[in-house]
């Protein structure tokens, strides 16, 4: 049935599809968007431990929503971040974004 | 939920969680990523109701559509062929990140599966919402706090950033871009 | 009232040239369909122009299974019978595959861009460059008027740049077809006053019920609807005029009201040098301040006491106040000229709803279609409608003659 | 929650669907025809499935679906009657939110599956009305669980015996009506699918099941967002003498009906004002109501 290292398991599958996407896109907003399953997968980490290991330790919820605010706050700014880059380069190619000079 | 149930759920949503996840990356159309997406964070959402954790499982479902709206929102405006008509290729050495990912997902997978964790404890009654509720308020209320600063920082600095003329309010000259010798 | 539910049909041509022609399409139980898609009959006149032909078997294709022909009447009186083309379009495209170009807004997904990493263009406003996608209302748009062809291209959901055509061939107005015959000197003084007036106030209560559902505005939309059920009447003598004053008074005062000042206020403003230099009339001069009205020189008006009708401000608000208040005074015309016996002048110009109509032709009316695109730029998309609709163009194009 | 409300919750849907599209033909002021409505559902469904030559045949064709279970799973929330509380889940209210957040997506689909630059642009409308509309309509939720210290919808019912929600707290009602009625792409708010201004916006394209799917989870979202309305502020299904589902059910057919009647009445909002009305007031006023709910809360029923 379902145990512990099962849903570990997935959660690793999980990063390692989010790992693939992240370094794989040449897009910022894919790259943000590998990042955001790397998050889930954290999350699923921390649901798996709430439900095999301490069930009753209500701490677990704590960091399910610590990462949830984590994936709002990261997409903010990559968000911002792209818009910013977009409007003086006029392109979010990460390949293009390569010099820091204005 | 009884062990069967959790077991129908689980494994066909994770199944389905994993697969949508990998061809956000592989699909040609922007748009079709942005939703491939949402659909895998939000059966991920499944997952967690499956792992009767309910609060947590409902939460997930609100939030990811609301951010992947977003985000299927910018990447239609920031991309040059949002529809994926054109076939262009985004991607860069994709072998070796595959590479990346696989040795990734195997140790991650090793330590998971070879670790004893503690004893699975058979309770089934996960921390309901009453519970979360006084833990949020109590024990890590000053985390909480932390958290919802970073957010409220995270939306300032964000506008900043966006705003037109960036953060000093130098507008940059409407048509073409600063070029390289720095010039504005 | 209570009506019978409406069918969704696709109107060739739209519900006003239909009032116009003295056909309420409502009590026939239809009503504009969105798109072909969505409607199942084809509301059709017995002969339709040529250039309409394309356009209305390219709808037909559109229109699925169980699908049939409704004939309502003839507001064209010329062109080709309407069964022979879509006959005719079936047998030379029955080979065709069911691909997706409806003439009607036939809106290719036109998402051209330039540079493939670099997106060129001028920036928005909020100085972002985005991608224009530009679309085409066809000749059947619901939004405009049948016959009206508007190329528009957006930047997000605001108009850069839009050029409007009118496509039909000057015959005879079919949306103001007593003012034409007026004209052209078929009726006589007394006759022709109430028959011009009575026109008058169907075309501007035509005009409010089509803006209305355009601003989608139920109420408006109804009012202007009984105002329209109550004019459309075989013979002067039978109308209802108190029913139709009343619903036109209630009309022009949701005209006046904040919710629809709010939505025309301000936007495609045309001062009075611009009316006077481009030479336009009709309402849209008269709400620029050009008091200038072919009825004023006419004596037999004279007496029943009408001075023209005008506002200042020139937009399409403006417009629209011009153009409600001039329907009630059309009424309180037509009602009093039925009574008076009027001395029987014959004249060569009528001032017909949408400005004077001589020797065949309205003066200014295709300088108002060349105008309306360029002063819609820079609106959001249901603005520059609303304001493209207070234009109240003629899809007649005055081909010199 | 028996092994029945599944199928008591699908004959509602369908029932309460049915009965919607009479209410509308009663606002309209048309002759109401029960069985036209049946009638032309079925002229719909045996049209043939249009295939559009758009960007996406995917998600053109997975929109209905979606909006479809979208509606009901939000139905499913909403509490009738003692007897019948739909799905009594402790995170009901939440799940509600969590359903109705799941209309902007499938809205955009069938907006950008269907490939035509009007339809594109009716699913972007429909995506910046629900970024502004979405925080009040689910802090509002969570404000008005608060009196009831559960976000069981049926507890919130119970804890209105006394006065209803709507009277403790009018502005969390100002909030969430017109909200709802974004959501459930009613007539002031239709910017998404507007008739003559649109064509028919982003869901033009569709005809045959695809279009009759479309109608059905449109009318099942009025009647859910309509029930949680008279759950959630009008005290539910308590009330004197009648028995309790016929009050729930009058009280949804009034919201319904008033719902309606505002949309015959009022022109449709313009976007732009629409979006600054509700970023500079109404999220600021939601997070007001919250302070404000955990206020009354402590004071009266506690």
């Amino acid at each position: 049935m379902i145990s512990l290292p099962v849903v570990l398991a997935t959660a690793a599958l999980l990063f390692a599809v989010g790992v693939y996407g992240a370094l794989s896109q040449t897009n910022a907003i894919m790259v943000i968007m590998g990042i955001e399953l790397m998050l889930g997968a954290a999350m699923l980490n921390a649901v798996g431990f709430m439900r095999y290991a301490w069930p009753d330790a209500a701490s677990g919820a704590f960091f399910v929503l610590v990462v949830m605010t984590l994936m709002a706050v990261e997409a903010t700014v990559g968000f911002a971040l792209v818009i910013a880059a977009f409007r003086n380069r006029r392109t979010a190619e990460l390949d293009d974004l390569t010099e820091l000079r204005g | 939920m009884s062990d069967l149930a959790t077991a129908l759920v689980f494994w066909p949503s994770a199944a389905i969680m994993l697969v949508t996840g990998l061809y956000v990356f592989r699909t040609r159309s922007m748009a079709r990523a942005g939703l491939l997406l949402l659909a895998s964070l939000g059966i991920e959402g499944l997952v967690f109701l499956s792992l009767a954790s309910e609060f947590l499982g409902v939460l997930q479902l609100l939030m990811m559509s609301g951010e992947m709206v977003i985000m299927v929102f910018f990447m239609v405006m920031f991309m040059a062929d949002p529809g994926g008509l054109m076939g262009m290729d985004m991607t860069h050495d994709k072998r070796r990140s595959a590479a990346v990912a696989a040795g990734v997902a195997a140790a991650l997978g090793a330590v998971a599966v070879a670790t004893d964790w503690p004893g699975t404890v058979v309770t089934g009654a996960a921390p309901d919402i009453e519970q979360i509720g006084f833990e949020v308020m109590g024990r890590s209320m000053l985390s909480f706090l932390f958290a919802g600063m970073t957010i409220l920082f995270a939306m300032v600095g964000g506008i900043l950033l966006a705003k037109h003329g960036g953060r000093l309010g130098i507008p940059a000259p409407a048509g073409e871009p600063r070029d390289e010798e720095g010039a504005p | 009232m209570v009506v019978r539910p409406l069918r969704p049909a696709v109107l060739v041509p739209d519900e006003q040239a239909w009032t116009m022609a003295g056909v309420d399409v409502q009590a026939a139980g239809f009503e504009a369909a969105a798109t072909p898609a969505a409607a199942s009959v084809l509301a059709g006149p017995e002969r339709i122009p040529e250039e309409l032909a394309s356009a209305v078997g390219e709808a037909w294709e559109l229109i699925c299974e169980p699908r049939r022909v409704e004939v309502l009447g003839d507001p064209f009186a010329a062109g080709m019978p309407l069964l022979e083309a879509l006959k005719e379009r079936h047998g030379e495209h029955a080979g065709m595959d069911h691909d997706e170009h409806a003439g009607m807004g036939h809106d290719h997904a036109g998402m051209d861009h330039g540079d493939m990493m670099e997106i060129t263009g001028e920036p928005s406003r909020d100085g972002l460059v985005m991608e224009a996608a530009d679309v085409a209302l066809g000749p059947l748009s619901p939004a405009l008027p049948t016959g009206l062809v508007a190329e528009l291209s957006l930047d997000g959901d605001v108009v850069a740049s839009c050029r409007v055509r009118a496509t039909l061939e000057a015959r005879r107005d079919a949306l103001a077809p007593r003012a034409w015959a007026a004209a052209t000197g078929d009726l006589i003084a007394g006759e022709r006053i109430v028959a011009v007036e009575l026109e008058r106030a169907l075309s501007h209560a035509a005009w409010l019920r089509r803006s209305a559902q355009l601003l989608g505005w139920p109420l408006l939309a109804d009012r202007a609807g009984q105002a329209v059920a109550a004019l459309v009447a075989e013979a002067p003598e039978s109308i209802a005029f108190d029913a139709a004053r009343c619903a036109l008074e209630v009309s022009r005062r949701l005209v006046e009201s904040r919710a629809f000042r709010s939505r025309t206020a301000g936007r495609a403003v045309v001062d009075a040098a611009g009316a006077r230099a481009l030479g336009l009339t009709g309402p849209i001069a008269r709400a620029s301040g050009v008091p200038e009205d072919a009825r004023s020189q006419d004596a037999a008006y004279a007496g029943l006491g009408f001075e023209p009708v005008t506002r200042e401000a020139g937009d399409a608000a403006a417009r629209a106040e011009v153009r409600a208040e001039e329907a009630v005074a059309a009424v309180d015309l037509a009602q009093e000229a039925l009574g008076a016996d009027l001395p029987a002048a014959r004249r060569s110009t009528v001032e017909g709803p949408r400005g004077p109509i001589r020797h065949g032709t309205t003066p200014g009316a295709a300088e108002a279609v060349a105008l309306a695109g360029g002063l819609v730029i820079g609106l959001e998309w249901s603005a520059a409608l609303a304001a493209l609709a207070s234009f109240d163009l003629s899809p007649w194009s005055v081909s010199a003659r | 929650m028996s092994n029945w409300t599944p199928f008591a919750i699908l004959a509602l849907a369908l029932g309460g669907a049915w009965a919607v599209a009479c209410v509308e033909q009663a606002v309209a002021g048309v002759r109401v025809a029960p069985a036209l409505v049946l009638r032309r559902a079925a002229e719909q469904l045996d049209q043939p499935l249009a295939v559009p030559a758009g960007r996406d045949a995917w998600l053109y064709h997975l929109a209905p679906p979606l909006l479809l279970v979208a509606a009901v799973v939000a139905l499913a929330t909403v509490p009738w009657a003692p007897g019948f509380r739909g799905v009594d889940l402790s995170t009901g209210a939440i799940l509600f939110s969590a359903a109705l957040a799941y209309v902007t997506p499938s809205v955009f689909m069938a907006g950008w599956g269907a490939g035509g630059p009007l339809a594109v642009l009716g699913g972007f409308r429909f995506i910046a009305l629900m970024l502004g509309f979405a925080m009040p309509l689910a802090m509002v939720v969570t404000a008005v669980a608060a009196p009831a210290e559960s976000l069981r919808p049926a507890a919130i019912v119970e804890v209105q015996h006394a006065v209803p929600m709507v009277i403790v707290q009018p502005f969390a009602a100002a909030l969430f009506v017109p909200a709802a009625m974004a959501v459930a792409l009613l007539a002031p708010f239709d910017l998404a699918d507007a008739t003559t201004e649109l064509e028919g916006g982003a869901f033009s394209r569709y005809t045959g099941l695809h279009a009759g799917l479309i109608a059905l989870a449109r009318k099942i979202l009025v009647l859910a967002v309509a029930g949680m309305t008279a759950a959630l502020f009008l005290a539910g299904w308590q009330g004197p003498l009648l028995p309790p589902a016929i009050w729930m059910a009058l009280k949804t057919g009034a919201v319904v009906a008033g719902m309606l009647w505002a949309g015959r009445r009022l022109p449709r909002f313009e976007l732009e004002r629409l979006l600054v009305v509700a970023w500079i007031v109404a999220i600021p006023a939601a997070i007001g109501v919250i302070v404000l709910a955990g206020l009354i809360t402590l004071l009266f029923y506690r």
